[in-house]
């Protein structure tokens, strides 16, 4: 079956669903359901549209890569979902039209095609954002997220002015033989996408809006979209963009300052919301820090683990402030107490981003550390590649010290706070969380995973 | 020139952006750097003597066309800005309800 | 001091973006035609030919329509949720016209409302002959919500019938994304051209590129009249 | 599955070995510590009675927080143990034992303790974890650059791998090839043991004992068997890091002995910081050297 269906479905869906609102959120439900049952039935083959084969008509490109990162994506997006619909029938059109642009950030092999679904995706986000209340924050967020697709378009025009394609894979080809020449529309491009992916020094709207978020607009900013704008920067550093060399240096170190002010900025903080999204910041720097040093193939399944964790910890602290008033850690002391099942899930996925043995998040942080020593690993970087470990162990250690800060918290013995969660977020947390167990224990089934995405070559692979 | 002049709004967007307090003021340097950008797009495509790429009864046997495809993609970057900047100006009606001014500086946030 | 920074970045992009052309045709001399771009391909066929390609004797339209397709209903989709957006942000339930705080005379109602039938018959014109001359479905929607707004603008009372628009849009987006899976199923490939090419430079030709213009035009019409009266309008207190 | 149940026996052996002769050596400090400062000192074997005794108690509950913490820690840090090679070649699962599982196994265990403190809800608890989280935040950092320093010159992350390296003579022993970078250790070794002048998450003058306030009974016998394991864990990192491992098990009981009880000399001639003064000083000079260390060896290739 086509690929281009997982597309067009959600988009004719959206279409209809403005004319039936009464049934909108059960067709979103239904269509995002589709849209994670159905990567398991599609074939393995680039998808061409409009009958012209790429260059001249546009493609979507399907191999394992993309197959993993929609399944996770849409299974994100439909528990996400499922879980808020209840609260907010009024986005059905919306989330319908975001589920169509994410899974054309993640199969289109088009970089202008890529554009457009990244203003797709992005004014869907914005929009979801508006259920924070904080039209200033939203309107930060659609600045920032406009320049930053903008100075892509920029980087493309130019590209194209170069080379003459818009096609992903012959645009690589051009890009190898033209290395010096493209490093200045393929710096514009990467802050462009950096807007989106939270990267240092262009993240300032995180703060506003996942700061600020609810249960419907956290998960599916700081898990979704998160996950799926990783990919799809991982997607063109392993198939568009192969740098190396200085420059490869020069991006590794940014993401690296990213990493470390990231996870500074969460310990310093005593808000929960605050200390869940710069941790976010400093994961998103980790996942794009591993694409840019070639462990691309764990990176993806790193991507994965932290978007399964985050969907839990922004999902129950949004869900307790809204009953608590205030994120403030002192205001939430004890919340567990009365919840153990939540509060055990949530530890779960706190206790799985730290990358603690028996959760998915070791098998994964573990594996790509071991990988920076692989004999084999050919990396990017010009030699002094010791110190990202280094960065990725500090930044766990400082991971350790503040989620152990907030979980000593929430676990504290006397109090009087109680919060309801409804059954169904009680059954999907902890899904989730004996998911991230399950991934964590068949440590062997994950690794030959990751192993179909490297080719026999033991690169990366992207087409 | 035509580069020039993109260049040129490109910058003033920029500057306008990171200058303005203004909600609006914001916007229109939004898109005062989407239309330096679409000009830029625009100007990629074209070289001297091209003709307009629509097929007529003058058209010669070898028609020496502008890239067409340029101006394709240019069309789909102004509807995207027309969608952002209606969707920024009813955010920026929505701040003026709810903060009574659209000066950020006013605002008290931030 | 900030505006100072403000000013190096900007200067600095422009810079930059100029150095980075140095090195490309752009700047040091036009380049003689499309050779070697992908677009070369795009204009392969003659005015009155038969049955070609692709059929719209206007290229960019060929492109934007049927090579490109794709883009475009993303594109639509942008316009779609960002109206869709306009109406959740500032639509409520029970609505009334903004007094913009003075009152049309007599002439100008009139007036607006001759030139309003005009405007919207450019509009549907260059929709319709799109594939052919400069426009389509893009400028032409655009002219047809421009009448509305002159509608709007000179009657301080006039409101549309935004159920109408919604459900022109809906169907108009659907019948588009519709085409494309028959041409799934149809022929091979999603928004494939299944029918007719017919000949370059008729009205009646280009198969279902003048449809889907027409599709995009009523659409794009109808999202910023949408649009625009959700920005004229505001909730009763 | 015989196997891995054969692996997991024989981790669970070395786990124990580790308890026994960690809590041997404890005692026999003990000893010479006390002789040192001309007092007689309690028996070697002290510290088993002391343990056995404690398990042999009832203990009040504060929550079932404060009884799975404690689970959780002894069973952490028993996990740990199980994957410690002792020599190079007895190792329980072999190619598991990577420095990578050490440094995050070895924090489930410390997560547990902090848990079951606070769990206590005895504020002294709580700021003693707090004070043990400081504490090393500010010792793994420097840490981290000397050990990621020998990864990179070994070109492995396995304890055994780097062990044999310097047992072969690829290296020296790391302590006389990385000279700045075996100070740093040392030091940071020193705040892993809690030893002083490191011991401000105990300092049993100020705050009662630190997070262990409100143990008593069975809980408090587990945390002692859990904190020998763990010094056991560590000073066997050390050994295997820098003092070129073992390949018998009498000689890795021989650096065993001298690295602890060089260590607890050390620490029973100084004073103790304050926890300010614990991060700025870690943050300092250990790990100035570390950084100049790993330049020299890894950019210069200055290796003795």
């Amino acid at each position: 079956m086509s690929a281009i269906l997982l597309i067009a479905v959600p988009l004719l869906a959206a279409f209809i669903s403005i004319l039936v609102k009464k049934v909108s959120p059960y067709l979103l439900l239904l269509v995002s359901l589709f849209a994670l049952v159905y990567p398991f039935f599609m074939d393995m083959s680039d998808v061409i549209i409009g009958g012209f084969d790429s260059p001249i008509g546009i493609n979507l490109v399907v191999n394992k890569f993309a197959l993993t990162s929609l399944i996770a994506v849409n299974g994100l997006f439909f528990l996400v979902v499922a879980v808020n619909i209840a609260q907010y029938k009024k986005l059905s059109s919306i989330l319908l039209v975001a589920l169509a642009g994410l899974n054309g950030l993640l199969l289109t092999g088009d970089l202008f095609n890529l554009f457009v679904f990244i203003e797709i995706s992005g004014i869907a986000a914005y929009l979801i954002t508006t259920t924070n209340k904080k039209p200033l924050q939203t309107f930060n967020y659609l600045v920032a997220g406009t320049v930053g697709s903008s100075l892509y378009l920029l980087g493309l025009i130019i590209l194209y002015n170069m080379s003459g394609t818009l096609n992903m894979a012959d645009m690589a080809t051009f890009v190898e033989g033209n290395g010096m020449y493209t490093l200045f529309p393929f710096l514009l491009m990467f802050i462009g996408l950096g807007v989106e992916a939270k990267l240092l020094p262009f993240n300032s709207w995180v703060k506003g809006i996942l700061g600020h978020s609810n249960n419907l607009s956290g998960a599916m900013i700081a898990s979704v979209y998160a996950t799926a704008i990783a990919l799809v920067f991982g997607k063109l550093l392993a198939g568009v963009f192969q740098i190396e060399g200085t420059l490869a240096l020069i991006i590794a170190l940014v993401l690296g300052i990213t990493i470390l002010a990231g996870e500074a900025m969460a310990y310093a903080s005593t808000k929960a919301r605050e200390i869940l999204l710069y941790s976010s910041i400093a994961q998103a720097g980790i996942v794009i820090l591993l694409f840019t040093v070639g462990l691309g193939a764990w990176a993806t399944f790193f991507a994965i683990a932290n978007g399964v964790s985050k969907f839990i910890l922004f999902g129950v602290v949004n869900r307790l402030t809204e009953e608590v008033g205030s994120d403030e850690m002192d205001q939430l002391k004890g919340s567990f107490v009365n919840n153990k099942l939540i509060g055990v899930s949530f530890t779960v996925a706190a206790l799985s981003i730290l990358g603690l043995p028996l959760f998915f998040g070791f098998v994964v942080k573990m594996n790509s550390l071991i990988g920076f020593f692989e004999p084999d690993f050919v990396s990017n970087l010009p030699g002094g590649n010791f110190i990202f470990p280094i960065i990725i162990l500090v930044a766990s250690v400082i991971e350790g010290v503040y989620f152990v800060k907030l979980l000593t918290k929430l676990w504290y013995k006397d109090s009087d706070v109680k919060v309801n969660f409804t059954p169904l977020f009680k059954y999907v947390v902890v899904v989730l969380a004996v998911a991230l167990i399950v991934f964590g224990l068949f440590q062997g089934e994950v690794e030959e995973l990751v192993a179909s995405l490297i080719n026999p070559g033991g690169v990366f692979i992207w087409n | 020139m035509l580069q020039f002049a993109a260049i040129i709004l490109l910058m003033l967007g920029l500057y306008g952006l990171l200058t303005q307090r203004n909600v609006i003021k914001i916007i229109i340097s939004l898109n005062i750097l989407e239309i330096g950008l679409n000009l830029f797009i625009i100007s990629v495509g074209y070289f001297e003597g091209g003709l307009a790429p629509i097929f007529t009864s003058e058209t010669p046997a070898n028609p020496n066309f502008v890239d067409p495809l340029p101006q394709a993609l240019v069309l789909t970057a102004i509807v995207i800005g027309v969608g952002t900047t209606a969707l920024g100006l009813a955010l920026a009606r929505k701040i003026y309800q709810k903060y009574g001014t659209l000066n950020l500086d006013e605002m008290g946030e931030n | 001091m900030k505006n100072f920074l403000a000013l190096l970045a900007a200067l600095g992009l422009g810079v930059l973006i100029i150095l980075s052309l140095q090195n490309n045709t752009l700047f040091n001399e036009y380049g003689e035609d499309v050779t070697g771009r992908d677009s070369e391909e795009y204009g392969d066929r003659e005015y009155g030919e038969e049955n070609p390609a692709s059929g719209p004797a206007n290229i960019v339209t060929s492109i934007v329509a049927d090579f490109r397709s794709f883009d475009t209903l993303g594109e639509i989709t942008v316009l779609f949720v960002s109206s869709l957006g306009v109406a959740l942000l500032l639509g409520g339930t029970k609505q009334k016209r903004l007094d913009l705080g003075f009152h049309p005379n007599f002439m100008l109602r009139i007036g607006s409302k001759a030139l309003f039938g005009i405007i919207l018959m450019t509009g549907v014109y260059v929709t319709i002959h799109g594939h052919l001359t400069p426009g389509g479905g893009f400028p032409g929607g655009a002219m047809i919500a421009s009448s509305m707004l002159l509608l709007y603008l000179a009657d301080d009372t006039f409101r549309a019938k935004i159920k109408g628009f919604k459900i022109l849009e809906s169907v108009a987006g659907s019948l588009y994304v519709l085409i494309g899976i028959a041409g799934l199923f149809f022929a091979d490939y999603f928004l494939e051209n299944f029918l007719n090419n017919g000949v370059v430079g008729d009205l009646l030709s280009a198969g279902i590129i003048p449809l889907i213009y027409v599709l995009i035009g009523l659409k794009v019409g109808s999202e910023i009249s949408g649009v625009i009266d959700n920005f004229l309008t505001e909730e009763v207190v | 599955m015989i196997e891995i149940l054969m692996n997991i026996g024989f981790g669970l052996g070395v786990a124990t070995f580790g308890f026994v002769l960690q809590t041997a050596m404890g005692g026999i400090n003990r000893k010479i510590a006390a002789r040192l400062q001309k007092r007689r000192g309690p028996k070697w074997y002290q510290e088993f009675i002391d343990i056995f005794k404690l398990l042999s108690k009832r203990a009040t509950s504060h929550g079932w927080i404060f009884d799975f913490g404690v689970i959780m820690a002894l069973g952490g840090i028993i996990g740990t143990a199980m994957f410690m090679p002792i020599t190079s070649s007895i190792v329980a699962f072999e190619g598991y034992d990577n420095f990578f599982i050490f440094v995050y196994l070895i924090a489930v265990g410390m997560l547990g303790m902090a848990m079951s403190a606070s769990g206590s809800g005895n504020p002294l608890a709580s700021i003693g974890v707090m004070r043990a989280l400081t504490t090393m935040l500010a010792y793994e950092v420097p840490f981290m650059v000397v050990v990621m320093t020998i990864i990179k010159l070994t070109g492995t992350s396995s304890l055994t791998g780097i062990a044999v390296a310097q047992q072969t003579g690829d290296f020296n022993w790391f302590m006389i090839a990385l000279p700045l970078g075996f100070i740093v250790a040392v030091m940071s070794l020193m705040g892993m043991l809690g030893k002083k002048p490191f011991e401000t998450y105990i300092a049993p003058a100020e705050i009662a004992s630190g997070p262990m306030v409100e143990y008593g009974g069975k809980q408090l016998g587990m945390l002692f068997i859990m904190h020998e394991i763990t010094i056991f864990i560590e000073v066997s990192l050390f050994v295997h890091l820098f003092l070129g491992g073992a390949e018998t098990i009498i000689m890795f009981l021989i650096k065993y002995f001298i690295v602890y009880a060089v260590l607890n000399l050390v620490s029973n001639v100084l004073g103790r910081f304050k926890i300010d003064q614990v991060v700025t000083f870690f943050f300092k000079w250990p790990l100035f050297f570390a950084v100049v260390q790993a330049m020299i060896a890894i950019h210069l290739g200055w290796v003795i």
